[in-house]
């Protein structure tokens, strides 16, 4: 995730569960811990019983809410502006902790006199151009940091600390350690979040001062030395046309807290998937290549070599991109890839600036798709704007859809609310459907990556029943196919799939590929085939080979590192002997930060990791994230390069400059700096700049994804969506499944008491919501629980949308999804699904054509 | 958010019984088959022969119907046996079954042999153990549904099993008058008048004392079945009383009004237990008026 | 059985044997309450396995008699989870046994109006078949200003956030051969 | 009157082992619900949506052996305003009470002492159970439980258990009655329940009942100390009218805002006097038929 990587040089999370406990501190924003990762959330009630404050700032009152120690309301979509006043109240205040400010983040960093802040422009930075709509960032660079021809790179790797910083030395050209320059980064960053006053945040986020007041006093009081406190997040900050930019602000907090990097700090990404963090390290991703390598673009130079030089950092570990790189090559291509082919550089398919998933949509709905593989999703009720979904799918020649269930994805030719109301006609769809049932994680070996980046084995039980198969039987098996069939092909576009390393042992009946043969790939061997223990032993002449560099070692020694089962009481705290945790089986990313520039503990009651001057290395409860050789006080020589470059108090190891970043001078589309944008739908103008809402954002003008007007008094509520404790996602693992089924039976809406009266609505009773994209209907549930809240003077109402349901399973109920539109975060194509405007009405949705009718008027009205 | 005493949203706190229809019945038949045995026996001794027998064969059916009620209420019929897989003085439904089994085998093995004329010896003393077993058969049914959490039932601990007896009394000597010339039931029509006149005082008694907790008995099925029983029974009386002894048509009458009146008492008091059950107001004021009374002092007498 | 056995059984006669005389006790307890063990005692096999819900990584300990899968329940010994579950790890079970589960492979045909069987190889076939056409229909060599793509715009794939990492490994590494460059998962929605 | 391990267990009586439900510390999941459907095969109940809060299963029933009740109110949870709030401030008045119910496997189980066929038995835990092999579903224990635990269960009888009932009394529902066994067969073969072993916040805590009850007090006395909203311990009490549960709670309101009985007394408590008043009553009977005789046959 960019918010993180372009701040510390990591998209991980930058601490582990279980060291929740050691916070004093925890803010709970953007997140429902206590209903959507209830096991992780026992860490939390661990440090709310040893006396630490746990704070949850959310538009909901929640079961997180119910179990933390404070709870603040705030209109969903005003984060920035509510982390942004604890920016400048930890300023205004000088609440900072200074000496880990100075010495390890680039506040006191000079900025190029090109750069001009949102101050000076209404809102918008330096570089803006209205015709392209995106920015130049070339004038948000650090002064005096040379930059190089083309086009910087963006997204992922940008957003994983690597790209074009061109620090010399590790060490930025112009500081000012006195942080006095009024053109260093802390004086920006000043300037910048001066005006989100106490009062403005309230004015902006509907809260009162004194909620506000009592979040920023509580994290001030808890760092330091002694104390830290940690944010825990999840997809109520990364689902906004800002959402990266809201990470941002934490991670600005964070370090100017000094909680980076130290025991029960740091920012906790809760991810919602078994293996989401997995397929963003490997990702099924169109923009990257394993490692949060960037993919290839079609405006990149063509040569490896030109390639790399723009794409490596002169210092830090992204410098070793060739070597990454090469050795991915080599273990894709093997033999065939060679010193003077480029390591079959040119095999790589090139992207442009969005082929993301919502572009996809898009070019359905255009016709442009034939054929679309849909494996364990189901977009068709779980991806924004569900109508122009389905209606995609309708487009396609072809869909093959892998799941355990018959879901609404598969089934949309027959029973999607479009056939329902007549729009689309099975006997009028040509898309041809193969449903394949997929195997579940007992029938089968593999492992997941869970939100702390702990690689974590799971061995196959039982095996499956009839056609059940794994998706690693199925993309083995279909690649030999096509293998077979392009065997003998002299054509140029088929050398990569037949050079491609396709060898993996079978075992079974059904042929099972070996996953654990995937894994030693992966995890990458030497020229002798033995397997590394760390990436660190990679090269860029081709004598290695390795699959995904971030996880090499998890293979060390020809072991499954993933998994280790050492129970926990036979082991510390960290537990480093359970599973694996990339990078190189680190619990507590940047925790060379957890000592002082010396390398003592900041504190006896935070030590983690300190330098032990008799052994003259890095030692602790946790691996390293530093050189264990490299003393603290070591400066590199003039002209070093690599991790060599980065002086020994500097723990941001990925970074070009080894530092924190509290201005981010590359990597992201939107700004070097957070600022408060309002959503794309809002019943409100931006309260704090002329520049209303995100001009960086996507959107699109598709007919079938049109936008509710601002402040229009026909959408004049905001609505945000969410899961619950009982179902999962998009429903295709709970819906199905009666003791899960029966614990939350039917789509519902949440409304404050006075909403209700206001509409007419009666609890248990049914409301129709309304967007410009769709009309859905749910049981009404009044309560106190959704509060209205005060902005700019003005009450307005929130409504609460769950959205697990569909039209299929054992309980069925309105898609909330079908709601959203498809305008996105630019570093990162995500929907706005956490705030956006709807009406709502007593009754139940119109049916049939009536229900073309009832969308018809919406729109035109 | 729900008021004092409706508890969680005004759900019951005590489960209803999932007893049906046939427990009502049998409350009846038990009662009748218990109190027709002491009547028997007490004519034997009078040497009412007439209506000894009368009272003998109404008691012998009577336990021929109330085992089959009680088996067809079960969820595992077949299961039945079960009954006698332990003895537990501890549950009123264990001492009844075993007393039920007892009684039932006795009276109609006396009945039987009364109709063949057979085995007097044996005769006598299953006529011995049927009259042994009737008076506990006949009360024990009280204590059965005051044995339970529910408010109506448990809190008239004190009364219920005298005045399932008096309904058992006024019933067997009803049925007895229906099948006996008048000019030999005079000890029945009076033991069925005395049981209604005791009924419906013990009724009254039960009420007031309640309170709060018996006002289900003014309402819904169980208030209407109890208006039902007290017009039968009260007319019944009246008319047995009165015109019993000159007019067999005027006793027939009357009997049938006062075993249709004893049947609508069973099931007043049978459905009274349901809507005590409902309302968790019930439950919960009365426990709450303990609580307070606890905290000022000494406990309830009857508290534990 | 002997009659006196039969007897002793009784637990009329047991009340009175064993002193439990209010039979609330061993004198009322049968012998299938008595013989009675946990069904995790007979697994064949116990499997170290993680919850394939949300991204705490739960430990689970799956249990397998006859091939079957008996009970899903948390690991002790895991340092994240300590072997509790929430109510979708712990309805693993259900997930894995449920009679809703597709079995076999569902085909509906262009214009059709009902699923059609279809062999597992036979589908497998004709993916193969149609993919290939899709990439030859829609390749471009290079973009409209002439750069160099290498790529197939008429294929697409969602998913992955649920799948396994070597999973996800075969399938970008497949794709990427193939010149499919819209492989798109869950961490994008 | 029943009491706990019965000495006719001699050296198979084990240490009486029960549940400590801490509801400050749940989250409301429902874990509980699901582990325990899974591990006893309990059926599913249906799938109304109640609006009872988040509660869609209602109580506890033959079909559901642990519940959990949600209760939202307009009362704070604390009686201070948080450690970072201003002198004058006022703690936010709405607070979400979770709690996860179960059966309580009182000291003295109505229950238990009335059922007429030994199906439910007090075990060498001191728990309290059914036995499915034995009930005959009388039903007599589902009126005589305080807490309204115990219910009998009409879903259609399993294939594996079908009547062999008489041709006249032939059932199609199951028909026996159901409740918590506390994981009997699991404590048989050393393991935790299922509902204890699941629960993420150690909300359940399951243990030996004199070891529960200590930390119980702790646990009150420190809620008290941070100025928890009305902690108090609910069923930990000997004396009480059930001689205390096996399953006993931390409660923050009332017990029956949670759709408990504010003072549960086991039926039978009341049984010496009530048996004397049937045996008078039975007494009174004879003599008023006697009486009848008097004045001869007319």
């Amino acid at each position: 995730m960019p918010g993180l990587g372009t701040s510390f040089g990591r998209g991980g999370a930058t601490d582990y569960q279980q060291d929740l406990m050691n916070s004093d501190c925890i803010v709970i924003m953007g997140s429902n811990m206590a209903e959507n990762h209830p096991v992780g959330f026992q860490w939390v009630v661990e440090a709310r019983e040893r006396g630490a404050e746990v704070i949850h700032v959310d538009p909901r009152f929640t079961r997180t809410s119910a179990l933390a120690t404070k709870h603040v309301g705030i209109r969903a979509g005003s984060d920035i502006a509510f982390l942004g006043g604890i920016v400048n109240y930890i300023i205004e205040h000088e609440r900072w902790f200074d000496e880990y400010v100075k010495r390890y983040t680039n506040a006191p960093v000079l900025i190029d006199d090109e750069y001009q802040d949102t101050e000076d422009l209404e809102g918008l930075f330096s570089g803006w151009d209205p015709a392209k709509g995106e920015y130049d960032t070339r004038s948000w660079r650090y002064e005096g940091m040379e930059l190089k021809k083309g086009k910087p790179p963006k997204g992922e790797q940008a957003g994983h600390g690597g790209g074009s910083t061109m620090v010399r030395g590790g060490v930025p050209p112009a500081e000012d350690m006195t942080l006095q320059h009024p053109r260093c980064v802390f004086q920006i960053v000043k300037r910048h979040f001066a005006r989100y006053t106490p009062e403005v945040v309230a004015d902006a986020c509907g809260c009162s001062i004194a909620d506000f007041l009592y979040v920023a006093e509580a994290l001030c009081a808890s760092a330091g030395r002694e104390k830290t406190g940690a944010f825990a997040y999840a997809v109520g900050w990364t689902q906004h046309t800002v959402g990266v930019q809201i990470i941002r602000t934490a991670a600005i907090i964070q370090l100017l807290l000094g909680n980076v990097g130290r025991p029960g700090g740091g920012i906790m990404a809760l991810r919602g998937h078994a293996s989401i963090q997995g397929s963003t390290d490997i990702p099924t991703l169109y923009n990257t290549l394993p490692g949060y390598i960037d993919m290839p673009h079609t405006e990149d130079a063509t040569r490896l070599d030109q390639w790399l030089e723009f794409h490596k950092t002169q210092a830090g570990w992204w410098s070793k991109l060739d070597a990454y790189v090469v050795s991915l090559l080599k273990a894709w291509w093997g033999q065939a890839a060679r010193e003077e082919n480029e390591f079959c550089f040119s095999y790589l398919p090139r992207i442009d600036d969005n082929n993301s998933h919502y572009w996809t949509v898009q070019q359905m709905l255009r016709g442009k798709v034939k054929g679309y593989f849909v494996i364990g999703e189901n977009p068709a009720v779980g991806s924004a704007n569900g109508g122009a979904q389905r209606r995609g799918l309708a487009k396609l020649d072809w869909l093959v859809v892998r799941d355990f269930v018959e879901i609404e994805t598969a089934s949309f030719w027959y029973d999607s609310p479009e056939v329902e109301s007549g729009e689309l006609k099975p006997e009028e769809i040509a898309t041809e459907v193969f449903l394949l049932p997929a195997a579940t994680h007992v029938e089968k070996d593999g492992s997941f990556t869970n939100t702390q980046r702990l690689l974590q084995w799971h061995f196959k039980a039982v095996e499956p029943k009839e056609d059940c198969r794994s998706e690693l039987w199925f993309y083995y098996h279909l690649g030999r196919m096509i293998r077979e069939r392009l065997r003998g092909s002299t054509r140029e576009r088929d050398r990569p799939v037949l050079d491609l390393t396709w060898e993996y042992p079978t075992m079974g009946e059904h042929e099972e590929p070996s996953a654990e043969a995937v894994l030693a790939e992966i995890n990458g061997s030497d020229d002798k085939g033995r397997p590394l223990a760390a990436y660190k032993l990679l090269q860029a002449d081709g004598s290695t080979s390795c699959g995904c560099w971030i996880y090499c070692g998890v293979f060390a020694d020809r072991r499954n590192m993933a998994a280790r089962r050492k129970p926990h009481w036979q082991q510390s705290y960290t537990a480093p002997d359970w599973g694996w945790a990339w990078p190189a089986n680190r619990r507590l990313l940047y925790n060379r930060a957890s000592a002082d520039p010396d390398g003592k503990p900041w504190s006896e009651r935070k030590k983690l990791v300190w330098w032990d001057p008799e052994q003259e290395k890095w030692t602790g409860a946790d691996t390293p994230d530093f050189d264990e050789q490299k003393p603290p006080s070591y400066r590199p020589e003039e002209g070093a390069e690599g991790p060599e470059a980065i002086r020994g108090d500097h723990p941001f190891i990925m970074q070009g400059d080894g530092l924190g970043w509290l201005y981010a001078p590359q990597g992201l589309e939107d700004g070097p700096l957070p600022t408060h944008y309002e959503p794309q739908e809002s019943p409100f103008d931006n309260p704090l700049y002329a520049q209303r809402s995100n001009p960086r954002r996507e959107t699109n003008d598709l007919p079938e994804d049109p936008y509710n007007p601002v402040g229009s008094d026909r959408f004049p509520y905001i609505a945000t969506t969410y899961r619950l404790t009982e179902q999962h996602t998009a429903g295709g693992m709970s819906r199905w499944l009666p003791y899960l089924a029966e614990l939350q039976p039917q789509m519902f809406v949440e409304v404050h008491p006075e909403l209700a009266r206001e509409r007419g609505l009666s609890h248990g009773g049914w409301a129709t919501v309304v967007t410009a994209r769709s009309a859905i209907e749910g049981r009404v549930m009044v309560t106190e629980r959704m509060r209205p809240v005060r902005v700019r003077g003005r009450l307005v109402h929130q409504v609460g949308l769950p959205y697990h349901w569909g039209q299929r399973g054992l309980v069925t109920g309105g898609a909330a999804n079908d709601l959203l539109h498809m305008a996105l975060d630019p570093n990162v194509h995500i929907q706005e699904a956490k705030a956006f405007t709807c009406d709502i009405r007593a009754g139940r949705r119109p049916r049939g054509r009536r229900r073309v009718e009832f969308m018809a008027q919406v729109r035109a009205s | 958010m729900t008021g004092a005493h409706d508890g969680y949203y005004g759900r019951p706190i005590v489960k209803e019984p999932v007893w049906r229809p046939e427990i009502p019945y049998y409350l009846f038949t038990g009662g009748l088959a218990g109190a027709s045995s002491v009547l028997h026996g007490a004519a034997r001794l009078a040497g009412n022969e007439r209506l000894a027998k009368s009272a003998l064969y109404v008691g012998a059916a009577a336990d021929i119907v109330s085992p089959v009620l009680l088996i067809s209420d079960l969820g595992r019929p077949e299961r039945f046996l079960n009954m006698f897989r332990v003895f537990k003085v501890t549950s009123p439904m264990s001492v009844g079954s075993w007393t039920l089994g007892v009684s039932g085998g006795a009276s109609t093995t006396a009945a039987v042999l009364e109709l063949l004329g057979k085995l007097p010896r044996v005769k006598a003393l299953a006529e011995i153990a049927s009259i042994a077993a009737g008076p506990p058969l006949a009360t024990y049914t009280g204590a059965l549904l005051a044995n339970t959490a529910i408010p109506v039932w448990s809190e008239a601990r004190d009364e219920l099993p005298w005045l399932f007896g008096a309904s058992a009394v006024a019933s067997a000597g009803a049925a007895a008058a229906l099948v006996t010339p008048p000019g030999l039931a005079g000890p029945a029509r009076r033991a069925a008048v005395g049981g209604v006149l005791a009924e419906l005082g013990l009724m009254k008694a039960m009420q007031s004392r309640l309170g709060f907790v018996g006002e289900v008995y003014g309402q819904d099925q169980a208030g209407r079945y109890a208006k039902i029983s007290k017009a039968c029974t009260a007319v019944g009386a009246g008319l047995l009383a009165l015109g019993g002894r000159r007019s067999r048509p005027v006793a027939l009458t009357a009997s049938a009004f006062i075993l249709a009146g004893e049947l609508a008492l069973r099931w007043s008091v049978f459905k009274a237990g349901f809507q005590s059950a409902r309302d968790p107001r019930y439950t919960v004021i009365p426990q709450k008026e303990r609580t307070a009374v606890r905290q000022r002092g000494p406990c309830p007498p009857d508290a534990p | 059985m002997g009659l006196t056995k039969l007897l002793a059984s009784w637990p009329v006669v047991r009340q009175v044997r064993t002193g439990d005389l209010l039979g609330t006790g061993a004198a009322a307890r049968s012998e299938r309450s008595r013989a009675l063990k946990p069904r995790i005692a007979e697994a064949d096999a116990v499997v170290h396995s993680v919850c394939p819900y949300c991204a705490v990584g739960c430990g689970q300990l799956v249990y397998v008699k006859d091939g079957a899968v008996t009970q899903i329940e948390g690991d002790p010994a895991s340092p994240i989870s300590r072997g509790r579950l929430c109510p979708k790890g712990s309805a693993s079970k259900s997930l894995v046994t449920s009679p809703h589960r597709e079995l076999k492979v569902k085909y509906r045909r262009p214009y059709g109006t009902r699923w059609e069987e279809l062999a597992l190889e036979e589908a497998m076939e004709m993916i193969a078949d149609r993919l290939l056409a899709a990439r030859d229909e829609t390749w471009q060599d290079t973009t409209d200003h002439g750069r160099p793509a290498n790529r197939a715009m008429g294929i697409a794939h969602l998913g992955g956030a649920t799948l396994d990492n070597e999973e996800n490994y075969l399938i970008k590494k497949l794709y990427t051969a193939l010149g499919i460059v819209q492989v798109e998962n869950q961490a994008r929605i | 009157m029943s009491t706990v391990a019965p000495a006719s267990y001699g050296a198979e009586a084990k240490p009486r082992m029960g549940f400590f439900t801490d509801t400050s510390v749940c989250i409301g999941c429902k874990a509980c619900e699901v582990a325990c459907k899974e591990w006893n095969l309990v059926p599913a109940d249906g799938a109304d949506w109640l609006g009872h809060s988040y509660d869609n299963t209602g109580q506890l029933d033959a079909n559901t052996w642990r519940h959990v009740a949600f209760i939202e109110q307009d009362k704070p949870l604390r009686l201070d305003a948080g450690d970072f709030a201003t002198a004058d401030a006022e703690p936010e008045p709405l607070r979400w009470l979770m709690e996860s119910d179960v059966c309580k496997h009182c000291t003295h189980a109505g229950c238990l002492d009335v059922c007429p066929t030994g199906a439910l038995f007090r075990t060498e835990f001191g728990t309290v159970v059914v036995q499915e092999d034995v009930c005959n579903g009388c039903g007599y224990c589902v009126p005589a439980c305080p807490f309204g635990v115990l219910d009998k269960r009409h879903l259609p009888r399993r294939p594996e258990d079908a009547p062999l009932a008489l041709p006249m009394f032939g059932k199609k529902e199951d028909g026996r009655v159901w409740k918590c066994t506390l994981c009997y067969d699991r404590l048989k073969g050393g393991h935790e329940p299922a509902c204890a072993k699941a629960c993420p916040t150690d909300s359940i805590q399951f243990g030996e009942i004199d070891e529960l009850r200590e930390r119980a007090e702790q646990r009150l006395a420190k809620l008290e100390a941070e100025r928890w909203n009305a902690p108090r311990l609910y069923g930990h009490d000997p004396g009480d009218g059930v001689g205390g549960f096996g399953a006993f709670f931390l409660l923050l309101d009332e017990p029956e805002v949670y759709g408990l009985p504010p003072d549960p007394v086991v039926p039978t408590a009341h049984l010496p006097r009530l048996w004397k008043q049937t045996a008078l009553a039975a007494g009174a009977l004879v003599v008023g038929v006697v009486a009848a005789f008097v004045g001869g046959a007319e």
